[in-house]
């Protein structure tokens, strides 16, 4: 077996690198630029019951190694998504992780029946965590008892398995990541975006017509590695980590740190064929390295050396 | 095609007050058709600045396999940029997005190119292929003032060239739309490029039939995929139709969409 | 008056910039640099009842855009600190903000009260916050009726008014804001260092011999500036902001944001010259720009225009 | 005292396998007194590579008013350091810390200065000024390999120098102490920097009666105020008495400091 080969939860990966969601729409851009059937998976952007504009613009700006956005889960609704989007993306050997997201629960629920029904659709991912919706949203990721119910009326539709996407927003991330792990939840992603802001110097008014965004990038990575370190030395279900990856480095550090298998945000603005490029890297460096399989990395900066078994496994 | 290369800088020198003229080459420039597209350059390889800068293609030398824009250094990535030296090379990613469509107008024509500040080093390629197409140009130039202008005698080579800066220091006192004005410029298609209060301005004040205008957005990934750059389109102003002014645009006839 | 004159509880400031607690010792190694008499106020670093050596090294690591640290509170304790390192500190006309940190509520207590009664300690700044010592310190900071009492009962022995530091670690900080504020607090400075981790990928392991640490500098300046923004509009009592500031428009975002004072931390070892150098811009700023006083830019982002109550003046 | 200064880089040259030597320019350099204190450097004027870096000064110039290092290119910031060029300016703070004491020892006696990878730079400097006060220097360099190693001429032409590689490939093959060893290296004062291990291994295998160590640690403020450097004295070993390695040293007499 190739040392990328990962399975996880409704998911044969050929790799563990995936594009995040929301920094790939539904791949068809990408799509121009190389061949997306290299890619681990692909994480499709938010889908809504309804079709939304989202926030308005800017709904970007820059910050230190980072950037904000508030693009407020503009998608063209679930509807859509079935009949243009997913159809479209069947062309690619390539599972597709769902992401959902909704104003109240039943949205959820509405979306993830729909759509985990769809052939290609191999997993679910529940956006628990947009911190760039008014309501809902950001109370879904930070009470362990509501995510933990809404992981349960989702798993109860799903036809396929359900991933959390966790806030990291939190006091404590090891209490909700083990909330939807009671909740029924096969896997955890994370993490989302940190409420951040920034001011026009010029107006003295928030940048973001929206006010505050949220963060991403290389200047969130500290934070991302240190969460995924503790929740996955406390949940038995497996971490697709997330948060300012943009080199191999990188991702060695989140397996490292907990993670069996990672996605890839901003980075894609910066340097849009980044996947592909990392995947061919990290399969040079298991080559190079010997390393039987990528996941007797997961978690080694907290396994007791010599002594393989640990709580996640 | 849209393309990543790490060009190589040719030439960079100021041209006016904080505006640079920057000339690269590569194998990217073959891709560069229409006038109006932009390119998106990361400035550094470390992360900070992190986002790339989305910059207008000011002139193509396909000759030379060589392109030039011209950007005002204001922010921390394009005073970085401004630093740099010939023989350094430069992270660009392009051609991106839909420019100035040359079939909307015929020879003998006239076009009215209509350019504010550092919109308007998109209308000197615009200028040029129009020529070429034996289209007649007349362009209006709005600037601060003297200081911040550029390539006029560019532009005058090219056709008749009417400026207005806020000052009054070159060409007329007031804006473009005071230069239509007071010059009774009129043609058959406008293209326009410049801040969006001036192009509000020409929708009312349309020197010609039709129109295109191209349009500025706080981009993200600059080829539609994480929708930063949206705008509503004008049928639909309040509902969920939108357009990716990066590759729906930057350029979009006049009316298409909400200023 | 001079405009960068600033009046906060207990505290007159020749200006609203100051080194943050932690990024400059007791001020000595600075003096050799330059007047500290130049500085609005000094932060000194933490002062616990016993003193205390800290985390093992390595103690700090570099991030993008940022740092991590865990010194631990490293300090002569609260004796050295009131025999030495105050009078050393009384021969410039500066006020001094003590920061004062524990392991349990008593700690807090016994510090405060010897403390305040030092002739040039103006104010105290509780550190509720730190992320980097293992028992009490970190839940002080997150948990409101905690933070409030602790408030409470330093507020009985201080004989100079209380500043409480608020950790960013939290899914609700007005809340937690609100409580000390409940609890009797004068002031409020944000935020300290939000807790992050770096793992050598040469070893697989923490780079921080602590495992985790403090993130600080510019990276976490949206963070910072977010949550000055919220706070600002539901406290009555005034904040001193700091997070990632090392020019002058990072100060007047901060102030736009809803700060009143400023500190500076990170930058501090960037560039050892940076509180003379942005204190001399900020004042040429407000000259220049005909500032009549710089509380004027306190809260701009989020005032009514032309209407310059609010609800925290 | 300790300056910030911007200083102008006369040359820069790798003259080993990822190794620099890099001359600047400035008045600073008046102020470097002892050999062993180090500068601190920050590479570029924005956030990332955020902290300065801690280097030993490697030979100063007084006449010129200029002064060398020598770096191993690794990480991010040194990457970005061996790409800067002649004219280009660096920001240093400095001259930093506590360097070899060089009234340590006396005109006519031996002083044996051990030296491993880029601990090898901050000695050539003190070796330059103990040969100025007529005391005998014998060096022992160890380095990975020959492809990592640098100042060897330099060296020879100041004294007898032994060398140690790993691979043997110049010099014997082996660390330092077992060059001591091989050839009974002994002298009056033991001048030493490198890395921990050989550090330790010096301790007990003292070709001297006594001696000095330079440590490394990672950093913060450089300048005493941040306690990110601290070690423990050898008379407190786990107490809370401490050395900050920035401003009390780097460099402590032999058995002040626990390794
Ligand atoms: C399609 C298009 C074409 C453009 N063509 C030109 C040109 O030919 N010449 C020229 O001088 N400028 C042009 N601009 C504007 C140019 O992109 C900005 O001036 C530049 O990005 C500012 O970067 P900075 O580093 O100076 O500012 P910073 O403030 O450091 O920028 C921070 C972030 O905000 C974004 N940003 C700031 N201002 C703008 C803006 N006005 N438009 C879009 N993004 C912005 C930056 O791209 C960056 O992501 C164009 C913009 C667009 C969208
Ligand atoms: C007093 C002193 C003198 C030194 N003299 C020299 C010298 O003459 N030549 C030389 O090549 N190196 C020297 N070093 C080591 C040098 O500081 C590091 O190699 C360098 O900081 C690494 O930076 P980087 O950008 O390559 O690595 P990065 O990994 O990007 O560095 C990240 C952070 O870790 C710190 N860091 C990483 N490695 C070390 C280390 N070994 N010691 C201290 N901090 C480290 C960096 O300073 C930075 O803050 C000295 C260190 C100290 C403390
Ligand atoms: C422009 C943008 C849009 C995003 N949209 C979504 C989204 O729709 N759903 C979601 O779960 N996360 C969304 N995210 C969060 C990312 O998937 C990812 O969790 C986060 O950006 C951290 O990773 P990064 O630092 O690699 O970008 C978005 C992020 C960005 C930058
Ligand atoms: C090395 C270091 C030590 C610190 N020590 C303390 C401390 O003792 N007490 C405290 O309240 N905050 C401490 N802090 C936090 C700072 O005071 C400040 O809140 C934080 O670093 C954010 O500001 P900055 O980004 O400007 O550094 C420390 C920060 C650093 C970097
Ligand atoms: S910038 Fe990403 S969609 Fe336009
Ligand atoms: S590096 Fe700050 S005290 Fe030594």
């Amino acid at each position: 077996m190739n040392p990328l080969h990962v399975q996880l939860p409704g998911l044969e990966l050929k790799n563990p690198v995936m594009p995040a969601s929301g920094c790939f729409g539904f791949g068809r851009e990408f799509s121009q630029l190389y061949d997306l059937n290299q890619l681990g998976a692909i994480m499709i952007k938010a889908t809504t019951p309804e079709p939304r504009f989202g926030n308005p613009t800017p709904r970007v700006a820059e910050t230190p190694s980072g950037m904000l956005n508030a693009i407020g889960l503009q998608n063209p609704g679930l509807k859509k998504v079935i009949s243009d989007e997913l159809p479209w993306l069947s062309q690619f050997d390539v599972p597709i992780i769902a992401n959902i997201a909704g104003s109240e629960m039943e949205d959820y629920v509405t979306v993830a029946e729909a759509i985990s029904q769809v052939d290609n659709v191999k997993a679910l991912e529940l956006n628990i965590s947009c911190p760039n919706v008014k309501t809902g949203g950001i109370a879904f990721g930070t009470v362990p008892e509501i995510a933990k119910e809404l992981t349960k009326k989702v798993k109860e539709v799903s036809e396929v398995p359900v991933y959390v996407k966790l806030s990291p927003n939190v006091t404590n991330i090891v209490e909700i990541a083990k909330a939807v792990e009671e909740g029924g939840a096969d896997g955890i992603t994370m993490i989302n975006t940190l409420l951040g802001m920034k001011i026009d110097i010029h107006t003295g008014r928030a940048l973001l017509a929206n006010g505050t965004g949220g963060l991403s990038g290389p200047a969130v990575k500290p934070i991302a590695v240190r969460m995924i370190y503790e929740v996955s030395q406390h949940v038995h279900i497996p971490i697709i980590g997330m948060g300012g990856i943009s080199s191999l480095d990188d991702i060695l550090e989140f397996f490292y740190a907990g993670a069996s298998a990672v996605a890839i945000g901003t980075a894609n603005f910066v340097d849009p064929f980044i996947c592909p490029k990392l995947i061919a890297q990290l399969q040079d460096y298991v080559d190079a390295n010997g390393i039987d399989h990528i996941s007797e990395l997961t978690g080694r900066s907290w396994k007791v050396r010599g002594n393989r078994t640990y709580i996640g496994s | 095609m849209i393309k990543q290369e790490l060009m190589t800088i040719v030439s960079q020198q100021q041209i006016a007050k904080n505006i640079y003229e920057l000339t690269m080459e590569g194998e990217l420039v073959q891709e560069m058709d229409e006038p109006g597209r932009f390119v998106h350059l990361r400035i550094n390889g470390g992360t900070a600045p992190l986002l790339r800068r989305p910059i207008s293609v000011a002139a193509v030398h396909q000759h030379l396999g060589q392109f030039t824009i011209i950007y005002r250094a204001g922010g921390e990535g394009t005073r970085l940029l401004s630093e740099k030296k010939a023989g350094e090379r430069i992270d660009v990613l392009g051609p991106l997005g839909h420019g100035f469509p040359l079939e909307a107008i015929e020879s003998g024509q006239t076009a009215v190119l209509v350019g504010g500040g550092i919109g308007v080093p998109p209308l000197y390629d615009l200028s040029r292929r129009l020529k070429e197409q034996n289209v007649h140009v007349i362009h209006v130039l709005g600037f601060q003032n003297q200081e911040s202008a550029f390539y006029m005698e560019k532009f005058c080579d090219l056709g008749e060239t009417y400026m207005a800066t806020e000052d009054g220091s070159l060409g007329i006192k007031g804006f473009v739309t005071d230069a239509i004005k007071q010059f009774s410029v009129k043609g058959d298609v406008l293209y326009a490029c410049g801040p969006i209060p001036m192009l509000k301005a020409l929708e009312k004040e349309n020197p010609a039939d039709r129109g295109f205008v191209s349009l500025e957005q706080r981009m993200g990934c600059g080829i539609g995929a994480c929708f930063a750059c949206v705008c509503h389109p004008s049928n639909d102003p309040k509902g969920t139709e939108y357009r990716k002014v990066c590759s729906d645009g930057p350029v979009f006839p006049i009316g298409e969409v909400v200023l």
